[in-house]
């Protein structure tokens, strides 16, 4: 028998380990917040906890199911979007103008085009079949995108000119959120239908071409999104720094208190979420999709529906995303398109399970808060590093390093690529790695 | 008759690029029975296994199964009315212990659905300590009691044959593919095993249709023996008649084979 | 002097040692084969030569100088040789590249080597050109021996040759390996295949449990009413 | 004793290109206020770098940590719209923390409600697209392609440019949509040549796709005008170009360019070694000082007071007072006199949403260099 | 003819040089994938840093008062392949290797190449600064190659430059040396024995830690070459290839990963479909406008795909050759 059923200790123990790093966490928050104050650690809690969701969801798809889901991005902006839509307040220019009834018009082409295709899908009934059947379906499509392309290209520009854009339902920002998840699993169900059947690297890539796709839309389709000009401010579910001093609080109080009521409501939500995937994930639910990720071939002759189950773990994991990116939206309160980008929300999530440990709950957790700190906080250390060797290089009479302050903060880059690799090479299976079920 | 043929196999063809592995094929499996296939390496019937298990498409063909037609179906759906099979390389959760393994094999666990996990925690436990009951069974039948929280991809080959046999003894399968579960197996142990083989088939009344190269092993369990050639059927009897061809004793054999 | 001989090697994969203590002793005229129950360390005893696994104990000396945890490519120049039990061809390359890529660490003319190859498979002449991966099981597993001959070993290890051939391959590549054997290469191979490896073994090995069981000639192991009951299957 | 202003910069992410010469610039002004006497009583005025990435997320930290933690009396920026609305929101706003940003030019800035306490120094987008189609006409030019870097603002320059030259008669033969930093450009170029079009409209970044593009469309050999934006202008334009190539290309920009606050900053930033007409350079050099400035103004290193203090040394009427001449502001603040401060980006005077209005030059490339043709009429 | 010769220089030439960069760069994914079975997301920071360096290395050249009739970016390349292929084992060594012999999944390595990703780009940034420059030094200029096309009747010259002279000709010695390697020399087999089953090829005496340097040394160089030619053809900046890494990965998978031919061939596919794409067929179909009845005149714009999308035609593409074809073109290592 190997090591594997060895008693384990000290650093070994997945408990202990677990239990040390978080204490390690814990006292960096406090330092942190004892450094930057309240507020501010509030605030980095806040958007740490919407990324923890994220990489929670991201845990679901690659760390249960072994899916190279690289579309995060594209969730964010559509749980982003999602949001703006339901929670924004409503834009009455829009409404009383001829907008609606032109997407009304828009939608209905759009529907002739999903009938066109279908019913050219069909065509082998009436003995059409292969290689023609493929080009008429090709030519439905093509049609049913000039169609559509038709009705929706004047509503656009009519909707930018006169109104700007659709606007919001004024619904609550949670019910918003929701939304977001509910729009990303109906997307992700679709980009899964498509794309699940794909090995591996080539689902990785598939989705960072998807994801690239869905940014595009957002960013273009000013008349549903604002594209670049940016929707804010997005309403919070709780209230706002100001409306606290409005009720005679003072302004550190408010920022406080205000911050404190938002991170209750999103760690709520985490809370809740870590709970579902935490219990489904030790049952035997867990069990079988770990089956699939080793080996799907296998899975499938033991009766499990493989496409079926990764297209449940697909989707439920981008609820989570859909969720999260609502709230990080949310909470800054502001929609821009152009601000997502692939390092920052898709790549940086996935640094985040794997170094925290991808198949582990608590360490994908662990993950999120310790990148994004570090991120957070790799502005002002990089700062203060180089500030010191320039003036390290003035006194040993090689000048001070120009542009240092901007200089400097290209080392943030650089800085969460150390962290990365480092991580990486001492931990390869994560902080808290995947336990392995034993007897 | 048909409701006597468990499986029946009509005309299937499977073609790999310019290659026709299994060419206008048919034959059938009785109910209760266990049926051999042999013949020379590549002759085409991992193929057709695969074919009968839903890992495969025929190019053409069809496969009725229990009175269903069944060809396209997907794998699941065939182990949901009660087909199993084992690979002839074994297909193990190699990050899996090997009684994970097992356990996962049942189909009826409602723990496998979200919901239930979330809603209804005791029925889950309840069905999880049967199911693991049943695993530690097999594995001690198999001897791998030693290297049950091992994990499966650091088994050694012969033991993960085992483990592959093993799934198939975690449900009552109506029939069971086995794909050279002899392969590698030690002989003592092979020897049990057989005799597990026919106990399943004798008193559970399982049906098995068994690929395998080891002679001894076939003559002692199987009848009738189909001889698969060149993705054809060329032969089916008792092994006793099969051994009396020439023309199979030539092309499979090599040499005759001394008396088991 | 032996040929090989492996004195109480201990080893394992990091964990506790699955080999404890396994002597083996091989004449370059001699066949040996290792028969055992399943998980018994035969494969491991393989590796363990090759250098894929650290041997923590015991020695393998090979022609008088102690080989343990020595790589491949220092083992392979040496005269040493090793046909693992699957995936033992490239099924991208075509036979002959196959074959090249078996003589790598060879620095001079290797192509008598390959017409002495195809002498002895003279099916692999007709394919030379054919991907490796469209051949049959026994024609693969003919390429695979080809292919650990091609450096023109003094030793050559096969894990299990015969598994999944059909009775008519497996005598062919019985008689091949005696045939090799007879060309001046000792051999050393797992069997499940038993009875009829050790029929024409000059040397037996049992292992259980990582260590030596029973060690004989292949007859007067099968004539053994022990070994017969409890590992050849009586 | 230390005053504090944050900047609040897009140092890394997709404006990362010219963003540190805004902070540079932002820096000259303080070292001038330092070097002059310092600000209030002989204290030191500082700046506190805090990176935003050009993405919303990224600002609400980044800003938090300006207001809340470095506890800075102003802040400076942010650059892209994005961090500057996340920023203002999420910590400016409630922080009663006055921000004017230099390069914020998206009309939802406009639209915060925000106490006051927002501003920019930027002439909005649609001042200088307008001036731009009403340059083009007038010299005879009726038919132009145009491509715009896609954000809020080469789409509101190209928007405006656009609506203005059509009511004017002109036609836009093709509007194309380019990404920054992408290695190619030569389709959207096609697209443009395609439409038949001789003169190219380039809104975009000099240093990104904007100078990548001019340059393929120079080696397309297609075009036998180009006309650039603010975007565009700068040493950097004939510095790694032939200027043959580009003879009669028109760029325009926020007056003045020129006169006494443009030359007094040019020998600041060239005493400095930087350069004065680097993407949005006069803007943050301008942003600083007004901060500076009202700070002086306000008596105190508080929050409370600044954004009118800021209005006050801002707009007319008062005593005139150029790019770098701390000392006499401080001077005649000290006296109670009423000053004005004159920015080299332009006059600057806030309107009630904290923009500020502004007329626009143009310049021409003649005979290998850049020359400033003045007001556009 | 001013409708083909139009076609010509947006089409033929524009996807030619878009085709090659794409190509030399998908050959060393590719590569790497065969070989090291990992997505190498770092390969465009790696052109990037090549790109770097060969500036340095003209830069210096320049001040010593060197002038040849050849961008002095182009001269340099040798030692500027070399040195980019050292780095190249370095950060082999430094971060992968490890991880390797750690038995870490792909994906561990996906992410730690995007952790190194990360340093070079902070590194290029900081030793840089992040503006865009020339790479040409010393005053030399890209020049430009106008052939008139009078003799037949054309109005406009087709149009092509010198480094993308320079490029056309190294990709295809490059495709043609790089054919002769793997299939003739002892090490190139090798190498594809080791993309064919790493475990057999250690075990038949295969050094597979030699393989492994030779792949990376390969890769580097080839990535120093690819971004050097983009940075001559367009400009250099700390951004260059990162920015279409992800094409460069589409190029890759259409042409079946671990396959270097497929590589050279989904680099030109992406990359003519992507001009293709937002290729405004109004151009050259405007001849028609002289048969259509009044009224039906071609619209100014006659593209598929407005330019604000064009991105999405190389992903577009991928997923439909995933779709359809999921091992790429050639058939594509698989895992
Ligand atoms: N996926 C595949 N792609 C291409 N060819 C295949 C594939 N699977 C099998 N073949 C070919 O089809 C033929 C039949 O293969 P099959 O595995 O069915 O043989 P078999 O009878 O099971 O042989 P063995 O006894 O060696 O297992 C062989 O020539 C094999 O090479
Ligand atoms: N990579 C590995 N890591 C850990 N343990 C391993 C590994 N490979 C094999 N083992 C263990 O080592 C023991 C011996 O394995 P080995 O493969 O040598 O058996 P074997 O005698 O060849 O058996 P078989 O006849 O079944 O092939 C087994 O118990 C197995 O679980
Ligand atoms: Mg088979
Ligand atoms: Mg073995």
């Amino acid at each position: 028998m190997s090591a594997a059923s060895a008693p384990r200790s000290g650093w070994d123990s997945p408990l202990r380990r677990g239990l040390l790093l978080f204490a390690a966490m814990f006292v960096i928050v406090v330092v942190v917040g004892l450094v930057q104050g309240t507020a501010s650690i509030l605030l980095i809690l806040t958007q740490a906890t919407g990324f923890a969701l994220i990489a929670l969801g991201l845990n679901i798809q690659w760390g249960y199911g072994g899916l190279f889901n690289f579309a995060i991005m594209g969730f964010l902006m559509v749980g982003g979007a999602s949001t703006v839509f339901l929670s924004y307040p409503v834009n009455m220019a829009f409404w009383e103008s001829d907008g609606p009834m032109m997407l009304g018009r828009a939608l209905a082409a759009f529907i002739v085009g999903v009938a066109l295709v279908m019913l050219a899908r069909r065509v082998d009934r009436i003995g059409i079949r292969g290689k023609w059947r493929a080009a008429v379906v090709a030519l439905a499509w093509f049609a049913a995108y000039i169609i559509y392309r038709t009705q929706i290209d004047p509503a656009a520009a009519y909707i930018e000119s006169t109104a700007g854009f659709v606007g919001g339902l004024g619904l609550h920002p949670v019910l918003g959120w929701l939304f977001g998840g509910l729009v990303s699993a109906v997307i992700a169900f679709y980009i899964g239908r498509i794309s699940l059947g794909l090995r591996t690297d080539y689902l990785a890539i598939a989705t960072i071409g998807i994801s690239e796709i869905l940014r595009a839309l957002i960013k273009n389709m000013d008349w549903l999104t604002r594209g670049t000009m940016t929707v804010s401010p997005m309403p919070w579910p709780t209230p706002l720094p100001q409306h606290l001093q409005a009720a005679g609080m003072s302004i550190p109080d408010s920022f406080m208190y205000a911050r404190l009521m938002f991170l209750g409501v999103a760690v709520l939500i985490l809370v809740i979420a870590f709970v579902l995937v935490q219990r489904a994930y030790g049952g035997p639910w867990g069990r079988m999709m770990r089956a699939i990720r080793d080996n799907h071939i296998s899975a499938a002759s033991m009766g499990k529906d493989v496409t079926g189950r990764q297209l449940e773990l697909f989707v439920f994991g981008s609820i989570l995303m859909g969720i999260g990116g609502a709230i990080l939206a949310t909470f800054t309160q502001i929609f821009d398109p152009s601000g997502y980008q692939p390092i920052n929300h898709t790549f940086m999530i996935w640094v985040m399970v794997i170094v925290g440990g991808a198949g582990n709950n608590w360490g994908v957790v662990l993950g999120a808060f310790l990148i994004y700190i570090v991120w957070v906080i790799s502005d002002p250390l990089a700062q203060l590093i180089f500030l010191n060797l320039s003036q390290l290089t003035s006194s040993i009479g090689w000048g001070a390093i120009p542009e240092i302050d901007s200089r400097a903060l290209q080392m943030r880059v650089f800085v969460l690529g150390v962290v990365i690799t480092i991580a990486l090479r001492y931990a390869p299976r994560g902080l808290i790695p995947e336990v392995v079920k034993r007897g | 008759m048909s409701s006597d043929l468990v499986i029946d196999v009509c005309n299937v063809s499977k073609r790999f690029g310019g290659l026709l592995a299994v060419n206008d094929c048919s034959l059938s499996v009785r109910r209760g029975s266990i049926t051999g296939l042999i013949g020379p390496n590549g002759a085409g019937k991992s193929t057709l296994f695969n074919m009968v298990a839903g890992n495969i498409v025929p190019d053409s063909g069809q496969v009725i199964f229990d009175g269903q037609d069944v060809t396209g179906f997907k794998p699941h759906e065939l182990f949901r009315i009660g087909m199993l099979r084992t690979f002839q390389i074994a297909h193990e959760f190699s990050q899996m212990t090997a009684l994970e393994n097992l356990m996962m094999v049942p189909g009826d666990q409602p723990g496998e659905h979200l919901v239930d996990n979330w809603l209804r925690p005791g029925l889950v436990r309840s069905r999880e300590t049967e199911v693991r009951k049943k695993a530690l069974d097999v594995i001690d039948f198999l001897k791998l009691g030693h290297v049950r929280d091992e994990l499966a991809g650091n088994l050694s080959g012969g033991q993960k044959k085992l483990l592959e046999l093993g799934r198939t003894m975690m449900v009552d399968a109506k029939v069971v593919l086995l794909d050279e579960v002899a392969a590698g197996v030690n002989k003592t142990l092979l020897n049990d095993l057989a005799g597990n083989i026919e106990r399943m088939n004798r008193e559970l009344g399982y049906t098995f249709f068994v690929i395998e190269h080891d002679m001894d092993l076939i003559g002692r369990l199987c009848d009738p023996v189909i001889v698969m050639a060149q993705g054809e059927k060329i032969a089916e009897g008792p092994m006793a008649e099969i051994r009396a061809n020439p023309a199979i004793v030539e092309a499979y054999f090599g040499t005759p084979v001394e008396a088991a | 002097m032996p040929l090989i001989e492996l004195k109480h090697v201990v080893g394992g994969y990091g964990g506790a040692p699955i080999l404890n203590g396994v002597d083996i002793a091989i004449e370059k005229s001699d066949i040996g084969v290792i028969v055992g129950p399943n998980g018994a360390g035969k494969s491991t005893t393989l590796k363990a030569i090759f250098g894929l696994l650290k041997v923590t104990g015991g020695t393998i000396e090979f022609g008088g100088e102690n080989i343990a945890n020595s790589l491949p490519d220092k083992l392979v120049p040496k005269g040493l040789s090793f046909v693992p039990q699957e995936k033992n061809v490239f099924t991208s390359l075509s036979v002959e590249e196959n074959l090249e890529m078996g003589a790598f660490t060879r620095s001079d003319d290797y192509s008598e080597t390959m017409e002495w190859v195809y002498d002895m498979f003279p099916v692999l002449r007709e394919k030379r050109r054919q991907p490796a991966g469209e051949l049959s099981g026994g024609q693969r597993q003919m390429v695979a021996m080809g292919r650990a001959l091609m450096s023109r070993p003094s030793l050559l290890m096969l894990d299990e040759p015969s598994a999944g051939l059909s009775p008519r391959y497996v005598i062919e590549i019985f008689e091949t390996i005696q045939r090799v054997n007879q060309e001046g290469v000792g051999i050393l191979m797992v069997e499940q295949n038993a009875r009829q490896a050790l029929a024409f073994a000059s040397k037996g090995f049992v292992l259980a449990q990582g260590q030596n069981r029973f060690t004989g000639t292949g007859p007067e192991l099968i004539a053994d009413p022990e070994v017969a009951k409890s590992f050849l299957g009586g | 004793q230390e005053v504090k202003i944050g900047f609040l910069a897009d140092v890394t992410g997709p404006i990362a290109g010219f963003a540190p010469g805004m902070v540079d610039a932002g820096n000259l002004a303080i070292a001038n206020v330092n070097d002059q006497g310092g600000i209030l009583d002989g204290q030191t005025l500082t700046s506190v770098l805090a990176d935003s990435a050009c993405d919303g997320g990224a600002a609400g930290p980044a800003a938090d940590r300006l207001v809340n933690a470095e506890n800075v009396t102003a802040i400076f920026g942010g650059y892209c719209s994005g961090a500057t609305i996340a920023g203002a929101n999420g910590s400016a706003i409630p922080g009663n923390v006055v921000m004017i940003s230099p390069a914020s030019t998206a009309p939802a800035v406009a639209e915060l409600d925000d106490n006051d306490l927002v501003f920019r120094d930027v002439v909005p987008d649609s001042i200088q697209g307008v001036k731009a189609a009403e340059l083009l006409l007038a010299q005879g030019v009726t038919e132009v392609g145009m491509t715009y870097v896609n954000n809020d603002y080469g789409s509101g320059l190209a928007g405006a440019f656009e609506e203005a030259f059509v009511a004017g008669g002109g036609t836009v033969l093709a509007n194309v949509a380019h990404e920054d930093g992408k290695a190619d450009y030569r389709p959207e170029i096609g697209q443009i040549e395609a439409a038949g079009a001789t003169t190219l409209v380039i809104y975009g970044y000099e240093n990104a796709g904007g100078g990548a593009i001019l340059n393929q469309a120079v080696e397309a050999g297609s075009f036998d005008l180009f006309m650039g934006g603010d975007g565009m202008a700068g040493e950097a334009l004939l510095a790694s170009r032939n200027a043959a190539d580009l003879e009669g290309m028109i760029l325009t920009q926020a007056a003045p360019a020129e006169g006494p606050a443009f030359d007094a900053l040019s020998a600041l930033t060239e005493a400095a070694g930087q350069d004065v007409n680097g993407t949005y350079v006069t803007n943050s050099y301008d942003a600083v000082f007004l901060l500076a400035l009202a700070i002086e103004k306000n008596g105190s290193a508080e929050r409370e007071g600044l954004s009118a203090a800021l209005r006050e040394i801002a707009n007319a009427p008062g005593e005139t007072i150029l790019p770098g001449e701390w000392a006499k502001a401080k001077e005649l603040i000290a006296a109670g006199t009423d000053i004005n401060y004159e920015g080299a980006s332009g006059a600057i005077e806030f309107d009630d949403v904290g923009d500020v209005a502004g007329a626009i030059n143009y310049f021409v490339v003649e005979g290998g260099a850049v020359v400033n043709k003045g007001l556009i009429e | 003819m001013d409708e083909l010769i139009f076609f010509i220089n947006r089409v033929l030439i524009s996807g030619t040089v878009l085709g090659s960069i794409y190509a030399l760069g998908a050959i060393g994914i590719t590569l790497i994938f065969g070989i090291l079975r990992f997505a190498h997301f770092a390969h465009g920071d790696m052109m990037t840093m090549g790109a770097f360096i060969a500036f340095v290395l003209a830069t210096a050249l320049a001040a010593m008062g060197i002038i040849l009739p050849l961008p002095m970016a182009f001269v340099v390349l040798p030692v500027a392949m070399v040195l980019t292929a050292i780095l190249a084992l370095g950060i082999d060594k430094g971060f992968y290797a490890p991880l390797r012999a750690r038995g870490a999944k792909p994906v561990t390595l996906l992410i730690a190449s995007i952790g190194v990703t990360l340093m070079i780009q902070g590194l290029i940034r900081l030793i840089f600064g992040s503006g865009t420059k020339s790479i040409y030094v010393a005053g030399e200029s890209k020049d430009i190659f106008r052939f008139d096309m009078s003799w037949a009747g054309g109005s406009r010259p087709i149009n092509i430059t010198e480094p993308q002279l320079i490029m056309f000709v190294l990709t295809a010695l490059i495709v043609v040396a790089l054919h002769l390697f793997l299939t003739r020399s002892r090490l190139g087999k090798a190498m594809r024995a080791m993309a064919d089953n790493a475990d057999l090829a250690q075990v038949s005496g295969i050094n597979t830690a030699l393989v492994v340097r030779v792949t990376w040394v390969i890769a580097g160089s080839l990535a120093c070459v690819a971004g050097t030619m983009l940075a001559l053809d367009v400009a250099l900046m700390p951004d260059l290839a990162f920015n279409i890494v992800l094409p460069i990965f589409a190029a890759a998978i259409v042409g079946g990963l671990g396959h270097a031919y497929g590589a050279i061939v989904g680099g030109f596919l992406i990359a003519f479909a992507e001009t293709l794409a937002v290729f405004n067929w109004t151009a050259v179909l405007r001849p028609l406008n002289a048969v259509l009845p009044e009224g039906m005149a071609l619209p100014a714009n006659l593209a598929l795909v407005p330019t604000e999308y064009k991105l999405t035609v190389a992903f577009v593409i991928l997923v439909i050759t995933l779709l359809v074809r999921p091992t790429g073109i050639f058939k594509g290592a698989s895992t």
